[in-house]
């Protein structure tokens, strides 16, 4: 079978699931959601301090496409910062791929309902899968 | 109690495994506990339209847990999701007994 | 009432757009604002991309009425799903959950007939636009993803406005529905081919569907100079009309290709199109 | 097994000329028509049929005139305007017909009935270049999405037959049902794009139908000399979305000769500029 396009790939979702900030009233103003693929561009290029190239064939993305997920990540957390509002984190959303997962021994991709608490491969029960994200 | 399908494009176990969902052939059902199987045959493989759609319908009738097959469409995969069905995607040519094997293999 | 002509092409890309539009062009000079063109293929409208200075009057949503069906009066009798011919309603009694997939429905109303419980009403999705240029272009817009080919084109064609005297249609390529639909109010049908064998081929199935419905038609052979003249027999064989011959040209071709079509007609082909303008208004007797 | 879709958005811009000379490179290929509106693909393979098949597109209405009572009530319910009353008469106006079935339910005497539209056929046959699975609809007739999924599973099991490595599908215009038929499972897209205001206009509509099935997808600038300005403009958009472009092929009348003469540009002229590209492109899409 032929190598279909790598979804956006996150090797870690964010280990939060949001910032709040203090010292100011924050009821009233709206959140700003920040997207797992826009925290994993964030963490690679300016935690991981990776060049665009490589954190982009990380993610399976072309250059443009990450440079513009990292553009749309930085503007969020300067609006976050600047007009103290909380940041919440969320899958990409327009993809119907979303909450897939893939088993890195026989590459079945699958989803996990939530009324499954096992996290392993429902065909070959390896635990070693990894979280597909678009 | 796990009751899984595994679309097929036969109605054996020797059958290759069918990449279509809504269009496959058959459908095996496969308890996992025990490890039996049976096939039904797919009656809306033929449909004009809505295939998919009619398919995940049955599969959310008939109460299945887990559908292993090649490619899901955008409306059953929106129904399956719903209904807590989880959706398994291979893409290796297997036939049905390595399929229920590999599952079987703790 | 007015005179309407479609122009069709089985094959795709025979030059189906550039007759369309400089016969439009055309006809402008002579009967004004009292001609409008339609693109009617909605799939991929591209005659507004000739009217590069065209303002957007305004524009009409063309919605689909699609049945809702109400789960609290909802007895979960299944009769809707059988009466539905297209499998675009789901209903699952275990789980009490009933639904329309919108992108299956044809919105035929059999569902609501089917429901004795008063269950299902119906409500609108869009499927599309109408835009309405300032040049007397029209055009259908069909939503990425939506299959209502059809029914946008049906749609279209009550929003032309009654009181012009000719009406262009320009036609999606192929023989399916959307082109019988285009055809079906046509008074007059174009037909534009290339004398290839794969225009040739094409040809002779929208000559076939024609004759089957009915209509008058004439056809006009494009690109000539190019493949060989099995066409012309093919006409000649079948008593049709050859309406003009338009010799193929690489600068023509360019200014298509940019776009730029209206302003740099060739001589040659300006003249083709003056004569079988005369020709259709001689046929209509304006 | 690798499925290759050869696709454009708008007609005429070279695609069935050049999954006719991919056809003609490949080896161990499975050849798939599935413009079934306007199969052209045959003109160029000549292909011996070997099998003819039946298609049904769905239902259409009759009356039997001599049940009828004339009521009416089917002309009220119709959505399609496809029946009318003439001279008191019921007619079904077959063309119009979707094939709902309402009115067959609805009437009170039962004197409307449906039939399957059988006016479809699909073949499978032998080419020079391998085996082909083509169809034909009637004119007018729907469902051509349809059609194209059973064209396509024939042409599956045939490659899994002959062990097969590749099936090549020469897709519809385009991106309406049919076109979204023919993407489907297929593992890569090759757009065949023609250097015109229209052609990048359809193709951008085109790339997003594909990017939402998620298949690779490929390039092929045909007749790019006429216009180079805007063939820069599509180079510059396909770069920005990260499609690569595998050949430019120059505007050549040698195209259409060996269209004439039933060749495909490989067989007609073996040694030319544009058969090495087009051998190119296949190195590429094959791996």
């Amino acid at each position: 079978m032929a190598r279909r396009i790598s979804p956006r790939k996150v090797v870690a979702p964010p280990s939060f699931i949001g910032f709040k900030p203090y010292g100011v009233i924050t009821e009233n103003t709206d959140s700003v959601e920040l997207l797992y693929e826009e925290y994993e561009a964030l963490k690679l290029a300016d935690y991981d301090i990776m060049n665009h190239q490589e954190a982009s064939k990380l993610m399976g993305i072309s250059r443009p496409t990450f440079a513009r997920i990292y553009e749309s990540a930085r503007r969020k957390i300067a609006l976050a910062l600047v007009e103290a509002r909380e940041i919440k984190t969320s899958y990409g959303n327009a993809w119907m791929e979303k909450n897939w997962f893939v088993c890195n021994d026989c590459l079945a991709r699958f989803t996990i309902p939530k009324n499954i608490t096992a996290r392993t491969c429902p065909v070959c029960h390896s635990f070693n899968i990894a979280l597909l994200n678009v | 109690m796990s009751k899984t399908v595994i679309t097929s494009s036969g109605n054996t176990l020797t059958s290759k495994f069918d990449k279509r969902f809504g269009r496959a052939e058959f459908f095996c059902l496969l308890d996992e506990a025990t490890g039996q199987t049976s096939f039904i045959a797919n009656e809306f493989k033929d449909a004009n339209h809505g295939a998919g759609t009619k398919a995940a319908e049955f599969m959310v009738e008939q109460q299945v847990n887990k559908i292993i097959s090649g490619d899901f469409g955008p409306k059953a995969k929106e129904l399956l999701e719903k209904f807590d069905v989880q959706m398994v995607i291979l893409q290796e040519e297997l036939t049905i007994q390595a399929i229920v094997d590999r599952i079987s293999k703790k | 009432m007015s005179y309407n002509i479609a122009i069709a092409s089985g094959k795709g890309g025979t030059g189906k757009t550039t007759v369309s539009v400089s016969l439009f062009q055309t006809l402008r000079k002579e009967l004004g604002g009292d001609v409008v063109l339609v693109d009617c293929d909605v799939e991929e409208p591209n005659d507004a991309l000739f009217f590069a200075n065209a303002k957007l009057l305004h524009n009409n949503e063309i919605k689909q009425r699609i049945p809702i069906i109400h789960t609290d009066k909802c007895t979960f009798c299944r009769k809707c799903v059988e009466y539905c011919e297209f499998n675009a309603v789901v209903v699952m009694p275990s789980v009490e959950f009933a639904e329309v997939n919108a992108s299956l429905c044809h919105s035929c109303g059999a569902c609501l007939v089917a429901c004795q419980f008063d269950a299902i009403t119906e409500t609108e999705q869009l499927i599309g636009q109408v835009n309405h240029y300032d040049t007397g272009l029209i055009e259908g817009k069909l939503t990425v993803g939506s299959a209502m080919q059809t029914m946008l084109v049906k749609e279209l064609k009550k929003h032309i406005p009654a009181n012009k005297l000719l009406v262009l249609l320009d036609a999606p390529p192929g023989t399916s529905c959307q082109v019988v639909e285009t055809v079906s109010d046509a008074d007059y049908v174009i037909l534009v081919t290339e004398p290839t064998p794969f225009g040739l081929h094409d040809l002779k199935l929208m000559v076939q569907l024609l004759r089957e419905i009915g209509k008058p038609f004439g056809v006009v052979v494009n690109k000539s100079g190019l493949g060989n003249e099995e066409v012309y027999q093919f006409l000649d064989d079948d008593g049709i009309d050859l309406l003009g011959n338009i010799p193929i040209n690489k600068l023509f071709a360019s200014n298509y290709a940019k776009g730029d079509l209206l302003n740099n007609i060739p001589l040659e082909i300006a003249s083709v199109v003056n004569q079988f303008t005369h020709k259709i208004m001689l046929n209509l007797g304006l | 097994m690798k499925e290759i879709t050869v696709l454009s958005g708008k007609g005429g811009t070279g695609k069935t000329t050049i999954t006719a000379a991919l056809a003609s490179v490949a080896q161990n290929a499975v050849l798939c028509d599935n413009d079934v509106d306007a199969a052209d693909l045959h003109l160029i393979l000549q292909p011996q049929v070997m099998e003819t098949n039946q298609f049904s597109s769905g239902w259409k209405a009759f009356v039997s005139t001599e049940i009828c009572s004339n009521c009416g009530a089917c002309i009220d319910n119709c959505r399609f305007g496809a029946i009318s009353q003439t001279d008191g008469l019921i007619q079904i106006i077959t063309y119009k017909c979707e094939g709902c079935r309402l009115c067959e339910r609805i009437c009170p005497s039962s004197a409307i009935y449906s039939k399957e539209s059988i006016n479809n056929y699909w073949y499978v046959s032998n080419t020079r270049h391998g085996k082909m699975v083509h169809a034909r609809m009637g004119p007018g007739e729907e469902n051509s999405g349809k059609l194209v999924t059973k064209v396509r599973r024939r042409a599956r099991e045939i490659a899994k037959e002959q062990q097969a490595s590749f099936i090549i599908n020469d897709g519809p215009p385009g991106i309406g049902c049919s076109a979204i038929s023919a993407i489907s499972g297929t593992d890569l897209v090759l757009l065949v794009i023609e250097p015109t205001q229209s052609g990048l206009h359809d193709v951008k509509r085109l790339v997003e139908l594909v990017r939402s099935f998620n298949i690779s997808l490929y390039a092929v600038l045909n007749k790019y000399d006429i216009n180079v300005l805007v063939a820069f403009e599509i180079e510059a958009y396909l770069h920005s979305e990260n499609i690569p472009l595998l050949a430019s092929i120059p505007f050549d009348k040698a195209m259409v000769e060996s269209m004439v003469n039933e060749k495909t540009i490989i067989e007609y002229l073996p040694a030319s500029a544009i058969t090495q590209s087009i051998r190119k492109v296949w190195e590429i899409i094959k791996q």
